[in-house]
C-alpha cells in the first residue's frame, strides 16, 4: 500500500497537535536540563508549518517536506531549528518529485531525516539527544520493512523503539547541546529532543 | 493587550512582542546611526553597506542588550540578528542581514559558542557560500566556568565577544581581508577568558517565571549569561571573595602572567548597579597588580547582560599591539561610543 | 570583613565601605580622566584647575551611579562629591573641591533641590564667598510628581540634573562667564520636566532592608530617586500605560508644544535592562509624534540610577540653539562619552 | 549659678549618648515620613564629636560649641547637618570667649541656637520641623529665667514644652524638608527632627 501525500499532510498535522499537546511538558524537561524553551519553540514553528501546508498541498511529497523544514529552520531557532529543519529537508531531499511512496520510500525518508541530524549535529548514539530516539526507530523500521513487514507494523516497532530509546536518555550524561554544561547533573532527566522525536515517529505511526 | 493581566516586574506590554517592540525603540532612538529590517529581523548600519570593507554580523538570542544590537555602527558591527529571548536566531535573519551589508569584500560571522547560535550560523554561512559570497565563521567560548573537552559542547561564548565586536570591528573598518580578520578575531578569542556569578535569576517574559531558584542567602557561581548553572551554588560571600573566586580561574586558564597587559571588563549582569561593579573592579585591580598583571585598558559597565539578573562577570583579554589599536579606534555605537 | 555576615544581594564588602570602596575603583579604573580626594570625597578632573573656565562642580548622595561622579571629565563636570548612600554631601566637600579645582573664573555649584542638599551646598558657597572665589548655586528641581509650592521644599531634582551637567559643562568648557553660565543652567532647568516611576524597592546598604515595601502586584508612580513615595501606588499595568502615565503630566507641566524640539532621556532606575528603556522609547516617542513635538536628541540608559531599584523615568528637555549645540559638544567622562 | 564649660562638655557628651540609645528610634520616625536616616546621620556626628571633645575641652564655650558645630557639619550631611551644625555654631558664637556662663548667657545661647536654625533652614513653626520644638523650649526658658526662676527649674520648663512641642508635630502636615513631598501623608507621625531637638533640650536640662 502506497504512501501518498495526503497521508503526509495528516502526518505533519498530527505532529503539530501532538506538539501543541505536549508544549508545556517539553518546555518542563527542557527546564530541568537546558534552557526552558523547547516546547514554545517547536510550537512555534509548527503554527508557521500548519499556515504554509495549504499553499504547498498541492505539490510532490518533497516539496511538502522541504518547506516544513525551511519554515521550521526559520521559526523554531535554538538547537531544535536546525535539527528538525534539516531533519525535513533532508527527508524533502530523498523523495523529491514523489506524489506517492513506497514503503522503501518511508526507510529512504526516515534514513535521511536521521542523516540529516547527524551530520548537522555530529551527536553520536549514547549523547542524549534526539539521535538516540531516532536512531533506533530507523533501524526497527528498515529492519520490518526489510523483513517484509506491512508499513504499519513496521512504523509501530519503529514506535517502540523510539520510545525505549527516549526513556534510555534518562539516565545519559549529556555530551551535546545546552545539557552538556551541566555535566554529570543532567543525568537522570529525559531529554526534551529525543522526547520530540518520539513524537514525530509516533504520529508517523498513527498516520502513515 | 490592555485587558491582559500584568504580572511582571518588566516594562513590557506583550511577553511575545518584546524583541519586536524592543527593535522598534531602537529604530526610533538610534536612527542616525541603525536601521531596523523586520521578518526577518536584524539590526543594521544606517550607512550599509561600506563598499569593499568586510562586512562583520553578529547575533544571538535577545535579552543580553546592548550586545548585539547596541554594537552595530561605526568601527564595530554591520549587523546583529535579535533572536527572541535567550533563543538563537535563524539562518534567515543572519542570511539576509548579510546580504544587505555585504560589500563586496566577504562577510564575518561572530558566533558565540551555543549549539544552537553554532547550527543556525552554519546554515546560514552554507546559504551564502551557494552563491559564492565569501563567508568565515569565528566561535567565541571564553567561559572558563565550564570545562572544555573535545566530545561535549565545549565553552560557552560571553564577555570576550563584546570586546571582539569592537576589535574586529575596528579592523574591518580599517580595510582588513576576510582572512585577516577571521585571523585576528580568533587571536582574540584565544587570548579572551571569562567568569560570572549570579546573585538573583532572571525571568524571560514569555516563560514568565525566573530561569531558576536562588535562595535568599545563595548565589552562583559560573553562571551562564542565559542562566545556565555555574560551577557551585554557595552562600553569599563578600565582593571581595566573590571577585576572588572568579579572576583566580580565568588568570589560571590562559594562564595569564605576570608582564602581560590586559584589557579588564567588568560586567554588570543587567540587575547590579554600576556602583557594585567599581567595588568589583577595586578588588580585581588588586588581585591582578599582585600578580604583576598590568590593566592597560578597561570595560565597566552593563554590556552583556542577562535581562534583570543581579550579578557580575569579570572578562580579561591578553592584548598586543594589533587588539590595543582596534580597541582604542575611535566607534560609533549605541551601546559603546567613543573618538567620534 | 571575612567573618561579617553576608545577607544582601549585593557585591559589597562592607556596608559602611560601599561609598569608599566604590571611589577607590573609580580612580583605579578611570585614572586617565579623573582623580579621587579622601576626606573630604570628591572625584574631580585629573587635569583641573583648567585656568580661566568657569568650574563646574555637582554633588549628592551616592546610589545614582554613574551621576555624578561619572560625569567628571573633559566638557562635563570639574568635581563631583558624593555623599553617603542617599544622603547629601557635607560642605568640607563641596569647599574643597572647589578650592582644588578652581581656575579662577568662579564656581557654578549644580544642586538638586533637597533641603540636604541645598543648605549643604548654601554652607560651601558661603564659605568661598568668605575668600572672595566667585560662586554661583542652580537649583534642579524638575519632577513633576511633586507638586510645586513656595510654602514647602518644592519639587524635587531628578533627570534635567544629567541633562544639565552636560549642557553646562560644554559651555564652560567653551569659555562661557560664570553668570553666562548660571544663565544657561536655569535655563535647562526651566525647561526640564521629569517623572519616574518603581516596579520594585532598593536597599540602602546600612540600613539592609528595602527603603520602602511594594507588593507583587504593585508598581509606584512618580518615585523620587531615593525611593520617596509619588503621587500614586496602584497594580501593574502595560508598558505602555505607564508610559502614559509619565508623559502626560510630562508635557501637561512645562507645558510643551507641538512643534517643540525635545531631548528625550528614558532613565533605568537602576535594576531594569535596556530592553525594557526601548520598550518605553517607543511608546514615548509615539505619544509625542502624536502632539506634533520632535525629539531631536535622545539619551537611554541608566544615568540616574537609584541602586538596584526596577523602573524608570522620562525627562524631557525643551532645546534651543544654544542647548542644542553644548549637548552635541564633545565630553569625555567615564560615564558619558562622545566625539572624543 | 554659673554654668562652667566642664558642665558645656558634659552636655554634649549626654546628648551624644541620647542619640546613640535613640539611634535606631529616630531612624524609624524618619522611616515614617522621610529617608530613615535620621539617627544614623546624627549617631555618626556625635561619635564624631566625642573624638573631638578631648582636644578642645580647655578652651572656651564658644570655642568648644563651635567645634562641635563644624564637626556635625562635615560628618552628618542630609538636611541635619547644617541645622545642627550650624545651630552649635551660632550658639558658639554667642558666648564667644566665655569660660562660664549666667542665666542670661543660656537664653543667649538657646536663643542664637534657634535663629541659627531658622536662618539655615527658613521653617517657621507648624512645618513640622526641629523648630517646633525649638521655638516653645526657648520661650519657656527666657520666661522663666526672666521670671527670677533657678536655672535648673527653668530648664526643666524648657524641657516640658519642648516636650508639647515634639508631640505637636504628630498632626501636623510638613512644609519643609524631605517629609514635605507626602504632603497629607505626614500628617500622623512624629517628627525625627523635632524629636533629637527634644533630647537636646533634655540633656541641657539634666547637665546645666
Ligand atoms: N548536537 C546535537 N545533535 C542532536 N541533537 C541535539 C544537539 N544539540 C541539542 N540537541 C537536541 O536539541 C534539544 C534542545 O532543543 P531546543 O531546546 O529547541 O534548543 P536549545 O538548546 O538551543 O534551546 C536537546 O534536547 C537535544 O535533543
Ligand atoms: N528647612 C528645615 N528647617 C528646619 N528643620 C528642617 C528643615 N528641613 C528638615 N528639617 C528637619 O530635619 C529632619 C530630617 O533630618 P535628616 O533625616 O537628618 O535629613 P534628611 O532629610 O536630609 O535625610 C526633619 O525631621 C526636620 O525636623
Ligand atoms: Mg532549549
Ligand atoms: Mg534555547
Ligand atoms: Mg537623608
Ligand atoms: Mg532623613
Amino acid at each position: 500500500m502506497a504512501v501518498d501525500r495526503q497521508q503526509v499532510v495528516q502526518w505533519i498535522q498530527a505532529y503539530a497537535a501532538a506538539i501543541r499537546e505536549n508544549r508545556d511538558y517539553l518546555t518542563q524537561l527542557d527546564a530541568a536540563i537546558g534552557d526552558a524553551d523547547h516546547g514554545a519553540n517547536m510550537d512555534r514553528g509548527f503554527q508557521a508549518v500548519l499556515g504554509k501546508l495549504p499553499t504547498v498541498a498541492d505539490k510532490d511529497i518533497g516539496a511538502i517536506l522541504k518547506t516544513v523544514g525551511m519554515t521550521l529552520v526559520s521559526t523554531v531557532g535554538g538547537a531544535g531549528g536546525p535539527l528538525y529543519g534539516t531533519l525535513f529537508m533532508q527527508a524533502g531531499q530523498a523523495e523529491a518529485g514523489k506524489t506517492e511512496m513506497t514503503d522503501q520510500d518511508v526507510v529512504a525518508l526516515f534514513e535521511a531525516a536521521l542523516k540529516g541530524v547527524i551530520v548537522r549535529g555530529k551527536a553520536e548514539p549514547g549523547d542524549k539527544t534526539m539521535v538516540d530516539t531516532l536512531t533506533p526507530a530507523v533501524n526497527a523500521l528498515k529492519e520490518a520493512v526489510d523483513g517484509g513487514a506491512p508499513l504499519d507494523e513496521a512504523l509501530k516497532q519503529a514506535m517502540t523503539a523510539a520510545e525505549e530509546g527516549m526513556k534510555g536518555t534518562i539516565p545519559l550524561v549529556a555530551r551535546k547541546g545546552r545539557a552538556s554544561y551541566l555535566g554529570e547533573r543532567s543525568a537522570g532527566h529525559q531529554d526534551p529532543g529525543a522526547t520530540s522525536s518520539y513524537l514525530l515517529v509516533k504520529t508517523a505511526a498513527e498516520t502513515l | 493587550m490592555q485587558n491582559k493581566e500584568v504580572h511582571l516586574k518588566k516594562l513590557i506590554n506583550n511577553p511575545e512582542m518584546v524583541v519586536r517592540e524592543e527593535l522598534e525603540g531602537v529604530a526610533l532612538a538610534h536612527g542616525d546611526l541603525v536601521k531596523v529590517n523586520y521578518d526577518p529581523n536584524f539590526v543594521y548600519r544606517a550607512d550599509a553597506p561600506t563598499q569593499g570593507k568586510v562586512a562583520v554580523i553578529s547575533g544571538g538570542g535577545s535579552g543580553h542588550e546592548p550586545m548585539h544590537g547596541g554594537f552595530v555602527g561605526y568601527s564595530m558591527l554591520d549587523a546583529a540578528c535579535p533572536g527572541a529571548v535567550f533563543t538563537s536566531p535563524t539562518p534567515d535573519q543572519m542570511y539576509e542581514a548579510a546580504k544587505k551589508v555585504d560589500g563586496g569584500a566577504g562577510v564575518l560571522y561572530i558566533v558565540k559558542n551555543y549549539t544552537g547560535d553554532v547550527m543556525n550560523f552554519e546554515m546560514a554561512a552554507d546559504l551564502l557560500k551557494a552563491e559564492d559570497i565569501p563567508v568565515e565563521s569565528v566561535l567565541v567560548d571564553d567561559d572558563v566556568a565550564v570545562q572544555n573537552s573535545t566530545w561535549t559542547a565545549g565553552r560557552r561564548g560571553v564577555g570576550t565577544t563584546v570586546l571582539m565586536e569592537k576589535i574586529v570591528g575596528g579592523a574591518a573598518e580599517a580595510g582588513y581581508s576576510l582572512e585577516k580578520l577571521a585571523e585576528l578575531a580568533r587571536k582574540v578569542n584565544a587570548n579572551g577568558r571569562s567568569m560570572g556569578m549570579a546573585l538573583t535569576s532572571c525571568t524571560v517574559p514569555h516563560v514568565g517565571k525566573p530561569t531558576f531558584e536562588l535562595g535568599e542567602d545563595e548565589m552562583e557561581i559560573g553562571i551562564g549569561i542565559h542562566g545556565e548553572p555555574g560551577r557551585t551554588r554557595m552562600k553569599l560571600q563578600s565582593a571581595d571573595q566573590i571577585v576572588e573566586m572568579l579572576v583566580e580561574p580565568i588568570v589560571a586558564d590562559l594562564p595569564f602572567k605576570g608582564g602581560d597587559n590586559v584589557l579588564a571588563f567588568v560586567n554588570s549582569m543587567g540587575g547590579t548597579p554600576l556602583v557594585e561593579l567599581y567595588i568589583v573592579y577595586r578588588k580585581m585591580a588588586e588581585i591582578l597588580k599582585g600578580k604583576g598583571i598590568n590593566i592597560t585598558r578597561n570595560l565597566v559597565g552593563p554590556y552583556i547582560t542577562s535581562l534583570e539578573m543581579a550579578g557580575a562577570s569579570i572578562t580579561l583579554l591578553k592584548l598586543d599591539d594589533e587588539m590595543t589599536k582596534f580597541w582604542d579606534a575611535p566607534v560609533q555605537t549605541p551601546g559603546l561610543r567613543w573618538g567620534r
